[in-house]
């Protein structure tokens, strides 16, 4: 049985990989899933986190505790008979509260790699949220691989200060294409929309989201929470379960993220470009190459 | 020279929503009533219009449906305001939690929380005009920023120089010499409700059928409550609201470009300019502000 | 006998409990000008507020033209041929005289400023109205005022024209004015309703006379068979207008509350109040005589607290008062009855808290609030004043004379030395203006000066020692009441200048 | 015929009133649940008595009833003198900034000590945010309604500037101001729970409104000038000192609320802080009639139904939303059904044909 708490609504892309993992684990009989989305920041997850503790006893919560970081540690320690499997961007606590978070850098260095190839004019844009940790490593390890692949590759980022406000993202980016930029990485909504306007290149984030615009969406860095489910789930069934960083399970290795299917432009992309993807996508797999972590706020 | 003509392309495209709103509301106003309900039915209509799009195949059907969607809340907030004569502001904000409740509780029964937003196959395309000069990176726009720009004048125009102008204002003005006048002041309410409540749809038919072609949360962002603050800032006049929605889409755009530029910025204070603006020119008017003389003010026949 | 325009059968309205109008029957011809008398809240506005779809009948109907009728708003009056003016103006002042005028009248989607200003000016110049179609209403006197709300009227082809207490604000000169535009309007066949209190107006103007007396039409007279005493008698239901006069003269002469050079300009910066100097004495009855408009309005709000002029001081005692400090006054003993009562209480709050609200430092030593001795107080105030309710009620509850009794208890219990009394009795019925009449003699007899302003002459030549005219702001004439000529008080109120006062 | 007329309703229907409108809320609301596929009566059952039925759900009511009530009573102040704070998130949120920048420095200061500090600069912090438009309406006429509304943006726009810029928590990186000092923090008031000191400061709160409203001078005055300024100036009251004076009391007990959420709840400032506790502040204070009783009442029904549409959309696997479409319903369907308060019903006779 297993619970989850997300701040947000679980249209947002952070909380709805989590989400969607949680409903195919559930589907695939698993698992009995309930959640609890839109909580918010104001003191409503501890409360929600203590009565689900409390009426349904579940094995195992999952949820996002950015922003919401005390409270669910409060209640973790009160709890120890539960798993709490949250999302964080601090450390473990013993005994019961393990922590995860979306350690997509490598396929956002994957995407840079290809950006920087794919870009004519050396100037790519970036269009993300808020410069918090999570989303300043990927956005660093995208503008590394972007300027592996060209050294003079010009990365400009830009913040658009809310979680969801597409119809500013858009005017981000059509604004960074302005300033030269011919390839988009859309790490929030309303990017891909520029892009497919503008008929360029478009990297999406989190999710597979060529689907959105097939012409326009190349590929982008993946995030599966499958990994990390199916090892929680086993844990907790085998009685082995420790409190822990669940790092390694958001990595590409263990198939925690993934540089999206490349959805025919395999094809239209040159076939050296394709190959040197794939070698060096190896190259992480196995551990031949590591991707620098930074999470300072980019420039 | 280019980034001057791009920023005010972006500059019209940030501000047409804004716009929209706050020309419907300055109707609504003049009649006398403060809709604050205006946030809540952008976002509403931006909904109801995509998922009319979606579902029929048809962006005009879509379109109608967000329109609808403006009119209906609109008449809404006539009902508890004109017809129930309550207080304005908390029907307002009353509308506003209940249209934005309505819409993201839509939302998620209707497309189950998928975790990319939902587009539509096609949203309005742009249209070019001076086609191959250089102004036309700003006037590569979505047909509706060009409806936007023309409703300034003919908004104006209704408003001075036409009968519906003239009552419309009357029952904003004074109500009992509307009354008295043979006006039945409150279909003149309902009305100048409606055409408002019409371009408030199309605000939000804007950002969900032509800006994105997509339905999120957070689509209409605060939109609405600039729409309010630019009425005022607009002396409640289109001509001068128009200013104000220009300024305020220009620092917006400034903003994004200059971070684009790579020039950091603490864009809290640009964004927060026609706030404190609106303020202090509100300070400064103060009590000579033209408020229309029965803003606020339900209207009863006495003795009825 | 013609055939009547419009036939009233039967109207009756009731306001709660009190019957406003009563059964009344009455019939209008074409081209004839019929008067309209009764006294203050006889129902006289009442009636025409029906007859204009202001106010729905509870009973009876009306016939125009020979079929029933129902005006449920005034457009479904103005489509059938009725105008109306009512006392006070219903005219947007951010527009010009045209927009008003055409107002729901536009004949057509488009606005021609040009054509609508010329229709306009054509309409006032065939009905001989002067008036310039492109001011601003704002920047008319009230006399222009009032003729855009005629031509309003006139504009909409109406053939009843209805006007209630239009000379109440017109200078003697508008008034001449105003009648032959009324004349006018008759030879064009249309037939007037005029509201007014002043016999003379009504006999000068009117064919017909219609008096109303507590609701209920108590006389229909051809104008000349009749005259102003039978009138007179009709409207009160008395023989005589019994004007007794005050006999006591007062004889002391000590000044309790003087007014020094009381200036006050309007936001147009129009002087409306001319440097005013008056004295009041103790132990008399100042009386102010004039027609509403004339500064009395600025010259009460200057005496109660409530406004501060440009230039000039009040002394109580000897003492300068803090100009605009409410609570000053009253601390200082001066007595404030409001030219309207409902500024005077407020409506949500209970009897007791308007009882006390204007002396509550007294309930409240500490800031706390004394409850026991707030419901003692009101309980002997009701006792005292005979006031018909309830420490607890709701002050909105309560009828007219109810509130004006809440207000005398409240100011006049606490011995002021100077009561200003402003319209004390408007709207009142006989019971209450009665009372009110005694309590003022007795504060009066108590010592105080009490300074009245009133519209109802009759009421001031009754009360008053002495007696100011004021006119235009200025005060014109001083008369001891019982030396005072009624004609020559009439003369100056208006304005006339040839009067030696 | 029964007709409705102006005056007072009778006390049984005043009553009344407020029950029948938490009824048809029901009953609209109900159309939303089953568009969602849920049954209507389930979903009230888990929004409305399960809660109550357990222990800690009912002190959660408390947690969540803090806030609500705080500002619900800031509201009432302000309303009550006819002063129209629509700004009471703003000052909320005044609040919380000053406790956040006062907070961290209090570490060597004992706790009860450092509270009153807390309770001082979240006072502070919403008076001060309060003088700016309350100033304006005073001294210049301005409209309060538009220039507190815009303030609201104002302050979210500066402190979101704050946390994204110099506050930006060094270790997790995510947007937060510093956390304030223990001894800041305020106490648990009742054990194994999160009811904590601020829910004692609100009750004091819901105190100070009905005392000062029914018992002393200046509320008197208050409800004066809200009831009738012109009249209240007639009969000697100050109304724009009383008014300004309102408008300041409004913003310090929002200020209040704010400070509370950051000592009682977070212990730190964040983006946020409140969904709008502000703005349901107007609700609380309308539905409760502006009254201390009142707005006790709908203070904890609406954190009732907050908490409450939590819990049944989790069990029920409706959208969370239907908490705020319940709201909103209920604010409008309140404010129509108040209109009843100031009629009776009267049996008149049917017109009547003249012979
Ligand atoms: N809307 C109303 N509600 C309640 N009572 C009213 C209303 N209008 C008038 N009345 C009452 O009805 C009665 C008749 O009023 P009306 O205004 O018709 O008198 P009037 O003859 O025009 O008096 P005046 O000469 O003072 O203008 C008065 O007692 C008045 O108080
Ligand atoms: N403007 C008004 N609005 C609502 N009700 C009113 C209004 N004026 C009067 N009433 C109600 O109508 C009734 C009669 O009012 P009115 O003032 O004419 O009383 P009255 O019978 O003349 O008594 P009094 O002799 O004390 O003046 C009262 O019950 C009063 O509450
Ligand atoms: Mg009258
Ligand atoms: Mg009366």
């Amino acid at each position: 049985k297993v619970f989850a708490a997300y701040a947000t609504a679980i249209e947002e892309p952070w909380d709805g990989v989590i989400h969607q993992a949680l409903l195919a684990a559930q589907e695939a009989g698993q698992i009995s899933y309930d959640f609890s989305d839109e909580i918010g920041y104001s003191g409503d997850m501890e409360r929600i986190l203590r009565e689900v503790a409390d009426e349904q006893a579940p094995a195992v919560i999952f949820g996002d505790a950015f922003g919401n970081e005390e409270a669910v540690r409060r209640v973790a320690k009160d709890y120890p008979e539960i798993a709490f499997v949250f999302g964080s961007g601090l450390g473990p606590s013993e005994p019961n509260l393990s922590v995860f978070d979306n350690w997509i850098h490598e396929p956002a260095y994957l995407s840079g790699l290809l950006a920087g190839n794919l870009s004519k004019s050396g100037t790519i844009g970036v269009v993300a949220g808020y410069p918090v940790p999570e989303v300043n490593r990927i956005v660093n390890a995208f503008i590394v691989g972007a300027q592996e692949a060209n050294a003079d590759a010009d990365v400009k980022v830009t913040f658009i200060n809310s979680w969801f406000d597409p119809a500013a993202a858009k005017e981000a980016a059509l604004a960074q294409v302005d300033a030269g930029a011919d390839v988009l990485f859309a790490e929030r909504f309303g990017v891909i929309e520029a892009a497919q306007e503008k008929g360029l290149y478009a990297f999406g984030s989190m999710s597979d989201q060529n689907g959105l615009a097939p012409d326009t969406v190349v590929t982008g860095p993946v995030w599966h929470m499958e990994p990390t489910v199916q090892y929680i789930i086993k844990q907790v069934a085998g009685g082995t379960y420790t409190a822990q960083d669940l790092k390694d399970f958001s990595m590409m290795a263990k198939g925690g993220a993934s540089l999206a299917p490349l959805h025919g432009f395999e094809t239209s992309l040159s076939a050296d470009l394709v190959e040197m993807l794939q070698s060096r996508e190896q190259e992480i797999l196995t551990g031949l190459y590591r991707v620098p972590i930074n999470e300072e706020a980019p420039k | 020279m280019d980034f001057v003509i791009a920023l005010l392309g972006a500059t019209l495209r940030i501000f047409t929503p804004i716009l929209l709103a706050a020309l419907g509301e300055t109707l609504i106003e003049r009649a006398g009533i403060l809709n604050l309900g205006i946030e809540g039915t952008m976002l509403l209509s931006a909904f109801s219009g995509f998922v009319v799009a979606q579902l029929s195949g048809s962006l005009w059907l879509g379109l109608s449906a967000a329109l609808l969607t403006g009119i209906l809340l609109c008449v809404f907030m006539g009902l508890l305001s004109v017809t129930l004569g309550l207080n304005q502001h908390v029907a307002g904000l009353g509308i506003t939690l209940l249209a934005s409740g309505l819409a993201l509780f839509s939302f998620r029964i209707l497309y189950g929380g998928s975790s990319t937003p939902p587009s539509l196959e096609r949203s309005f395309a742009q249209l070019a005009l001076f086609k191959g000069t250089a102004l036309e990176p700003i006037f590569s726009q979505y047909g509706i920023t060009y409806i936007a720009l023309l409703l300034v004048p003919i908004l104006g125009w209704l408003l001075m120089h036409t009968s519906f102008g003239l009552r419309l204002r009357s029952v904003g003005e004074n109500p009992e010499a509307a009354d008295i006048a043979g006006l039945n002041v409150y279909w003149v309410r309902y009305q100048a409700l409606i055409v408002g409540g019409a371009l408030m749809g199309l605000a939000g038919a804007y950002l969900s059928l032509a800006q994105l072609g997509a339905f999120t949360h957070g689509m209409v962002n605060g939109r609405g409550w600039v729409a309010i603050a630019i009425v005022i800032f607009g002396n409640w006049q289109p001509s001068k609201v128009f200013y104000g929605a220009l300024l305020f889409g220009f620092l917006q755009a400034l903003q994004l470009r200059l971070q684009a530029q790579g020039i950091p910025l603490p864009y809290e204070a640009l964004l927060a300019l026609p706030y404190i603006i609106t303020i202090i020119i509100l300070a400064l008017a103060g009590r000579n502000a033209s408020y229309p003389a029965a803003l606020l003010k339900a209207y009863r026949r006495e003795g009825a | 006998m013609p055939i009547p325009f419009l036939s009233i059968k039967n109207l009756s309205k009731r306001f709660g409990s009190l019957s406003a109008n009563e059964a009344i029957s009455l019939e209008l011809y074409p081209a004839e000008v019929l008067a309209l008398l009764g006294e203050n809240g006889a129902g006289k506005t009442t009636l025409t507020k029906m007859l204009y779809g202001i106010y729905q009948p509870d009973e009876g109907e009306l016939i125009l033209a020979g079929s029933p009728v129902r005006f449920r708003s005034p457009a479904d009056a103005i489509r059938h041929g009725i105008g109306f003016v009512s006392q006070h103006f219903s005219l947007v002042p951010s527009f010009t005289v045209a927009e008003n005028v055409v107002l729901g009248r536009e004949g057509s989607a488009l606005l021609n400023k040009k054509v609508l200003n010329d229709k306009v000016r054509q309409t006032a110049e065939h009905f001989g109205l002067a008036l310039d179609p492109t001011s601003l209403i704002r920047d008319l006197s009230v006399g222009e005022q009032q003729r855009v709300e005629i031509l309003k009227s006139l504009y909409r082809n109406c053939q009843l024209l209805i006007l209630d207490e239009p000379t109440a604000v017109l200078t003697p000169q508008d008034v001449d004015k105003l009648f032959e535009t009324l004349r006018n309007l008759q030879n064009q066949g249309l037939s007037v309703i005029i509201i007014t209190h002043k016999l003379e107006e009504a006999i000068a103007i009117s064919q017909r006379v219609a008096v109303l007396r507590l609701g209920k039409l108590v006389g229909v007279e051809q104008t000349q068979n009749t005259n102003a005493k039978a009138l007179a008698k009709l409207m009160v239901g008395r023989d005589s207008v019994p004007v007794t006069r005050n006999e006591q003269h007062h004889q002391e002469k000590t000044t309790v509350l003087a007014a020094k050079g009381l200036t006050v300009k309007d936001k147009r910066g129009l002087t409306t109040l001319d440097n005013v100097t008056l004295e009041l004495h103790a132990g008399e009855v100042l009386g102010i005589a004039g027609v509403a408009g004339n500064g009395q309005t600025e010259l009460v709000d200057i005496l109660t607290g409530m406004l501060k002029p440009e230039k000039g001081q009040v002394l109580l005692a000897g003492k300068t008062l803090d100009l605009g400090n409410t609570r000053a006054f009253e601390v200082a003993g001066v007595g404030r009855i409001p030219e309207d009562r409902l500024k005077g209480v407020i409506a949500d709050l209970s009897v007791a808290e308007n009882l006390t609200l204007e002396h509550i430092p007294q309930f409240s030593k500490t800031g706390h609030l004394n409850a026991k001795a707030i419901r003692q107080e009101a309980e002997n105030l009701i006792t005292t004043f005979q006031i018909k309710a309830k420490p607890n009620d709701k002050t909105r509850t309560l009828s007219g004379g109810n509130i004006q009794k809440i207000i005398l208890a409240r100011t006049l219990s606490k011995n002021p030395s100077a009561v200003i009394a402003a319209q004390p009795t408007r709207g009142l019925d006989i019971g209450a203006t009665n009372f009110v009449h005694e309590q003022l003699l007795a504060q009066k007899e108590r010592g105080a000066g009490v300074l009245l302003l009133s519209e109802d002459l009759d009421e001031v030549l009754r009360l008053s020692d002495r007696i100011l005219v004021i006119y235009g702001g200025k005060i014109v004439g001083e008369f001891m009441a019982a030396e005072a000529e009624l004609e020559t008080l009439g003369l100056l109120m208006a304005g006339s200048k040839d009067v030696a006062a | 015929m029964l007709r409705l007329e102006r005056g007072s309703a009778p006390l049984w229907l005043r009553a009344l009133l407020p029950i029948a409108a938490v009824l048809i809320t029901f009953l609209l609301v109900s159309l939303a649940i089953w568009a969602a596929g849920a049954n209507p009566l389930d979903v009230f059952y888990e929004m409305l008595i399960k809660p109550l039925s357990k222990r800690t759900s009912r002190l959660e009511i408390l947690v969540q009833a803090t806030p609500l009530i705080l500002t619900g009573v800031a509201v009432t102040y302000a309303f009550a003198a006819g002063y129209y704070n629509i700004g009471a998130e703003g000052q909320l949120y005044a609040g919380a900034l000053m406790g956040a920048l006062v907070g961290p420095k209090l570490t060597s200061v004992p706790a009860f000590f450092a509270i009153i500090v807390m309770l001082l600069a979240g006072f502070l912090g919403g008076v001060l945010w309060a003088l700016i438009p309350a100033l304006l309406k005073v001294r210049l006429k301005v409209d309060e309604v538009v220039t507190t509304l815009l303030l609201n943006s104002v302050i979210v726009f500066f402190i979101s500037a704050l946390l994204n810029g110099v506050w930006r928590d060094p270790i997790s990186g995510w947007p937060r101001s510093p956390a304030i000092a223990e001894s800041a923090q305020f106490p648990s008031i009742i054990s194994r729970s999160r009811v904590h000191l601020g829910f004692i400061l609100a009750v004091l709160a819901l105190l100070s409104l009905w005392w000062v409203l029914k018992r002393t001078r200046f509320g008197l005055e208050l409800r004066a000038s809200g009831l009738g300024k012109e009249a209240a100036r007639f009969m000697g009251v100050p109304v724009a000192k009383t008014m300004l004076t309102a408008a300041l009391i409004s913003g310090g007990i929002a200020g209040l609320a704010g400070v509370s959420e950051v000592a009682g709840v977070h212990y730190y400032l964040i983006d946020g802080l409140s969904p709008g506790y502000g703005y349901t502040g107007i609700i609380v204070a309308t539905f409760g009639g502006l009254q201390a009783l009142g707005v006790a009442i709908a203070g904890l029904f609406l954190a009732l139904v907050d908490t409450g549409a939590l819990s049944a959309s989790r069990a029920l696997g409706i959208p969370a939303y239907l908490g705020d479409i319940v709201q909103a319903t209920l604010l409008i369907v309140t404010l129509a059904v108040l209109l009843l308060n100031r009629y009776r019903i009267v049996r008149s006779k049917p017109m009547r044909k003249a012979p």
